[in-house]
């Protein structure tokens, strides 16, 4: 085990990235890095740090607020054949470069016939931590339901290096979803930590294959992002009121492992679906119809997901945002059902 | 223009507002992201005299000081700010406060205000003639395609609109020459709108452009462009380690640009003795101090809030 | 029946719009109508047509190619006090003022805690008429998927006057999807025509309701927009087959009539959810989730949707967006299966 | 300069292809919409003598003849609007034309090519150092925030960019006068970008600004801006009944501003005679039927074509 590693370690899921990011850029000379803040800052979360003093500032700089520009500077710099990895600090943001996401990113390839291609990855931070309606958003489905983007969404340690790996390689655009509470934590207090030897060479991850986080007979927690460390910590107290719950990973959001989320959710007789997305038209749907058209009736299905906006005052904020209380009280709701 | 004393009563006010809550958000009683306008507030002390009951206000991610000279309760907003049932029952926060009585609204997505602005803007120019609207941005926002678009678009629809740049050269870490092409306060020039540019911490300048501006827009219905350079004195957000900035650069705005330094100059200038300035410091502290306590006092919000009010009707 | 009607009534979808907006601005004065060619010309479908004339270009004007800055105005305007109905001229165009919509028109009320309203229309038109991928989508779903916003859909003449007069009348902002054919469409020749008497004064459609548009006991069919008009023809083509086919127009996106669906779902056993938008987190899982947790099991579900972006030769875009003959096929292979 | 017959020829052959695409948007064998270029031809065809392989070019809505010049295929292009396997297998059409090669692309959404076409100046600048990049952008398009947040982030930059404003003075049908306030050209003013005006039918102005700005761009690698007016002398799209144009203000620029009589004016000018030209327009005619021939003779695309391509990987 390397000196860092252990107790002591001050390692977040931020220091992943950052150190993907520079494996990466060693490796191929075509990939820049653009961003707000992603410069001498490193990064609002320090997702970026040392880039730029490696690389210097032509492939690692900061760029204006001005999201609409930017990204479509890293669409058009892929197509001529860079691979840029750009940073939109909240997922939140998204709104003002939305058309560039929408119809040009996402659609470009298709629309060329195949003739350009557009490998870029759009890393972005998800999920709430305190901050109200405009800055805690996931918006996983939003990006899943446009046609053209592939949209990972780790959520351990493991994951974040090797689906960014991926992403990275992907000859498609990729959204990246980092959840902030997985780029903040220390990565040996997470509830669910895979990342054993955090300084090995990392592996592309598998990308369109759920994963099994837990072995559970009696209810399958199906969740992604952050919701999987909840369902991880619902799981060890679900087990102390002899309840035994299993939990699949979704990943993948774009490609989804449609077949793989059924024949998991097969191994209990309920599934649980957890998002931290907005519930109505988006993920938990989408998973609840995949396995309900390959295996109807035969798993008795809810979900569990943000249902309002995210209120500002954390005592608002914890009615709302599932976790792993509200999960473990979900679950037993859907067994007693 | 405003008294010596009003200026730094006005100044002072601000400035422990903020602090109390920076020293709330450091005991944990605030969550999420904070923004404080430490540095700044010589530009809202000033506005505040040109400031109308109908007119309206758009703000931004760092939105105390305007509420306050556009007449929120302070109470009510420090509640919200608190996660109190404030303003708007502890759903808004700090970034998305809101007030239809003083007609006072932020956001905080960079720029994305502006054109929120632009229809306050519409409305006083249909129905309530005579009252403007002031779009208020940082120098940061100024490269977001949403000010531009309503720059033209309160152009050629003739909205009594003023455009209040807060230019304290950083966009979070990121430094105004490497974000921001040419000279800001010519960006209204393509448009046909006036700008002026100003020292955000002489008071007199500030009145010069403040007066031409809304004098400006509410004669003729037209937007006007105000830049004001101020520092800010505070990390972009509380807990901001704020290595980007160097040392020396911040040293010198603490001392040379520190509005209630400069405000308390003024009254010296003007014959106040060091301990009527202590004594106007107490009341003004009592008085921020009773508004912590006031909103202190208020209850937080009923959990069943959080699930109401997505929409009117339904 | 007034002088107009019968076969050689020219009258199209957006002649309805018209007259509602007539109507309406008439009634409340607070009512102010801007877009893109919203004014002389009368939009390019010629849904406003007349109002500049009638009402002066003080309530009805042309805005710049800005959407961010008018849809931030008519938000700005609705909280101030006025009743704005803008136009986006095609439903594609929303990724370069999505911010307006999602951070802004969609949460401040919640946000504000209740203190402001946001009374305005977006009317928008959406659907495949033989101009690819950037000018023939629908988003629903991407609309729906946003808390705070209400999202309708007609798909019938009767509910293009009924649901608009709802959609202005109330105190939410309210997305409101025009499908290009129902615009352009002469009324007497669609398959589905409730508008008997389009001159008659307009009664407010119930928002969050489905609408049983045919009986059928082989299998449902569910659908929105103009995928309600397509399945009417497929019906009938199912009924040369000996196939009763039910149909249930969907109309309200949000608020999403669940309930309603799943008990129209009940009255066979097959359901087909047909869309228009593209398929992945969409409306055919939000509508087949909400059946499978309400009775599971209960009823044989499939989906048909757009899978892909639009193609831009017609040859191509028939292979991918739904009509009357694949939705009969589907529905034939639904209740082999 | 191109010769008199050069330019003569570029627009009569810009001119026939779009005269030809609008004819089978008639006959039915183009759906969907259809925006030409007719009385624009002069300002593509001046480009054309400056632009470089190793450029790249995004356009809009209205892209035929920049991607003529960019150096498409027209047979290519033809295929593809007229909805054959073409340049892009069916699947862009029209707007959506892909050309690695040419270093060619354009899109639907107004305005949002811009950013795009940094992205291909940003290339260019970390890696093929030399090119550039133009974008262009109807007037109408110099509203769209994407177009400004473009102008600075270039200018910031230093992107070799040209951005070309082609006024026609209509959106649709709105007027410049109601949708866009102050002038045009000086919208690059406030980045600190210089900016060309000209008059879209005149050569040598046009060829002033080109050759001026490209070789600016070129030299010190930034951005700069170029408008050239010209009339659109069809609707906005085929089948745009059109009604919103004053007549007269159409008939005049029919007279007076049509690329191909001026260009045919000064081929009388140099000499040429009356059977010369006839000459000419019949072998011009030719190789631009001869176009649509070989385009109309490609099969359309494989049905199977439209369920293919939306990744790479997968
Ligand atoms: C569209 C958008 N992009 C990025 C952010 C993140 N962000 C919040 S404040 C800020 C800097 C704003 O700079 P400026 O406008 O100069 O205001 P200041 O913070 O200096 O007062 C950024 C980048 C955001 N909130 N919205
Ligand atoms: C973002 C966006 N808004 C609106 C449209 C619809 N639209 C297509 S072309 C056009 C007018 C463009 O005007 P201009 O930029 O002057 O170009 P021109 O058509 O005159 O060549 C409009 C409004 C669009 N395609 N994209
Ligand atoms: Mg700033
Ligand atoms: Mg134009």
């Amino acid at each position: 085990m390397c000196e860092s590693a252990g107790a002591s370690d001050r390692r977040t899921g931020a220091h992943l990235v950052a150190a993907v990011l520079m494996e990466e850029m060693r490796r191929d000379e075509g990939i820049v890095v653009f961003g707000e803040d992603v410069g001498a800052l490193g990064g609002v979360f320090g997702a970026t740090r040392r880039l730029q003093r490696e690389f210097g500032d032509t492939r690692v700089f900061d760029t204006p607020i001005s999201e609409t520009a930017f990204v479509g500077m890293a669409i058009g710099a892929a197509q001529a054949g860079l691979r840029p990895i750009v940073e939109i600090m909240f997922v939140d943001f998204i709104g003002v470069c939305f058309d560039q996401v929408l119809n040009q990113m996402a659609k470009n390839h298709y629309m060329s016939g195949g003739r350009v291609r557009v490998p870029l990855v759009m890393r972005t931070a998800v999920g709430s931590i305190g901050s109200a309606a405009q800055h805690s958003q996931v918006l996983s489905a939003t990006f899943a339901h446009i046609p053209g983007i592939k949209v990972l969404f780790p959520a351990t340690p493991g994951d974040l290096r090797g689906l960014l790996v991926a992403a990275i390689r992907s000859d498609d655009p990729v959204v990246f979803l980092e959840h902030k509470w997985l780029l903040k934590s220390r990565l040996v207090e997470l509830p669910f930590n895979d990342a054993d030897s955090p300084d090995s060479p990392v592996e592309p991850a598998a990308v369109g294959k759920v994963r099994r986080i837990r072995d559970g007979s009696d209810v399958t927690i199906i969740a992604s992002g952050w919701m999987v460390q909840q369902a991880v910590v619902a799981a060890r107290e679900l087990e102390t009121a002899d309840i035994s719950a299993g939990i699949v990973d979704i990943r993948s959001l774009v490609p989804l492992d449609r077949e793989g989320l059924a024949s998991e959710a097969l191994r209990a007789p309920c599934a649980l679906i957890v998002d931290e997305d907005f519930a109505g038209f988006g993920t938990t749907g989408e998973v609840m119809a995949s396995i309900a058209e390959r295996i109807p009736g035969e798993v008795r299905m809810a979900r569990h997901a943000l249902d309002v906006s995210q209120p500002a005052a954390l005592v608002l904020e914890e009615q709302v945002v599932p976790s792993a209380r509200s999960i473990a009280l979900q679950a037993k709701r859907l067994l007693r059902a | 223009m405003l008294t010596p004393r009003q200026l730094y009563e006005t100044v002072l006010r601000m400035r422990l507002l903020e602090e109390g809550v920076g020293v709330a958000v450091q005991t944990g009683e605030i969550h999420g992201e904070m923004h404080l306008g430490i540095g700044q507030e010589m530009v809202s002390a000033v506005m505040g005299q040109y400031l109308q009951p109908r007119d309206a206000l758009v703000s931004t991610h760092r939105p105390h000081l305007h509420a306050l000279v556009k007449g929120v309760d302070p109470v009510q907003m420090l509640a919200e700010l608190l996660e109190r049932d404030g303003l708007n029952h502890g759903k808004g926060g700090h970034m998305h406060l809101f007030d239809p009585v003083a007609s006072f609204m932020c956001t905080g997505i960079v720029g994305s205000g502006a054109p929120i602005a632009a229809g306050y803007a519409l409305h006083r120019k249909l129905v309530a003639q005579g009252g403007l609207t002031v779009a208020v941005v940082g120098e940061g926002a100024m490269n977001q395609g949403a000010v531009f678009e309503t720059m033209n678009l309160a152009a050629v629809l003739s909205l009594p609109m003023v455009f209040l740049c807060e230019n304290n050269d950083y966009g979070i870490s990121v430094p105004r020459r490497l974000s921001t092409a040419g000279q800001l306060v010519e960006r209204g020039a393509g448009f046909g709108i006036n700008g002026w540019e100003c020292d955000g911490v002489d008071q007199r300048a500030l009145d010069e452009a403040f007066s031409a501006a809304f004098a400006d827009t509410r004669k003729h219905s037209r937007p006007t462009l105000i830049v004001a350079h101020v520092y800010r004195f505070r990390g972009h957000y509380e807990g901001d380690t704020d290595h980007y900035r160097p040392a020396e650069e911040k040293e010198t705005a603490f001392r040379d640009r520190d509005p209630l330094l400069v405000a308390r100059r003024d009254l010296v200038g003007a014959g106040w003795s060091d301990e009527r300035i202590v004594a106007l410091d107490g009341e003004i502290g009592r008085e921020v101090s009773d508004w912590f306590e006031a909103a202190r006092s208020l209850p937080f919000p009923d959990p069943s809030e959080a699930r109401r009010g997505t929409f009117v009707d339904v």
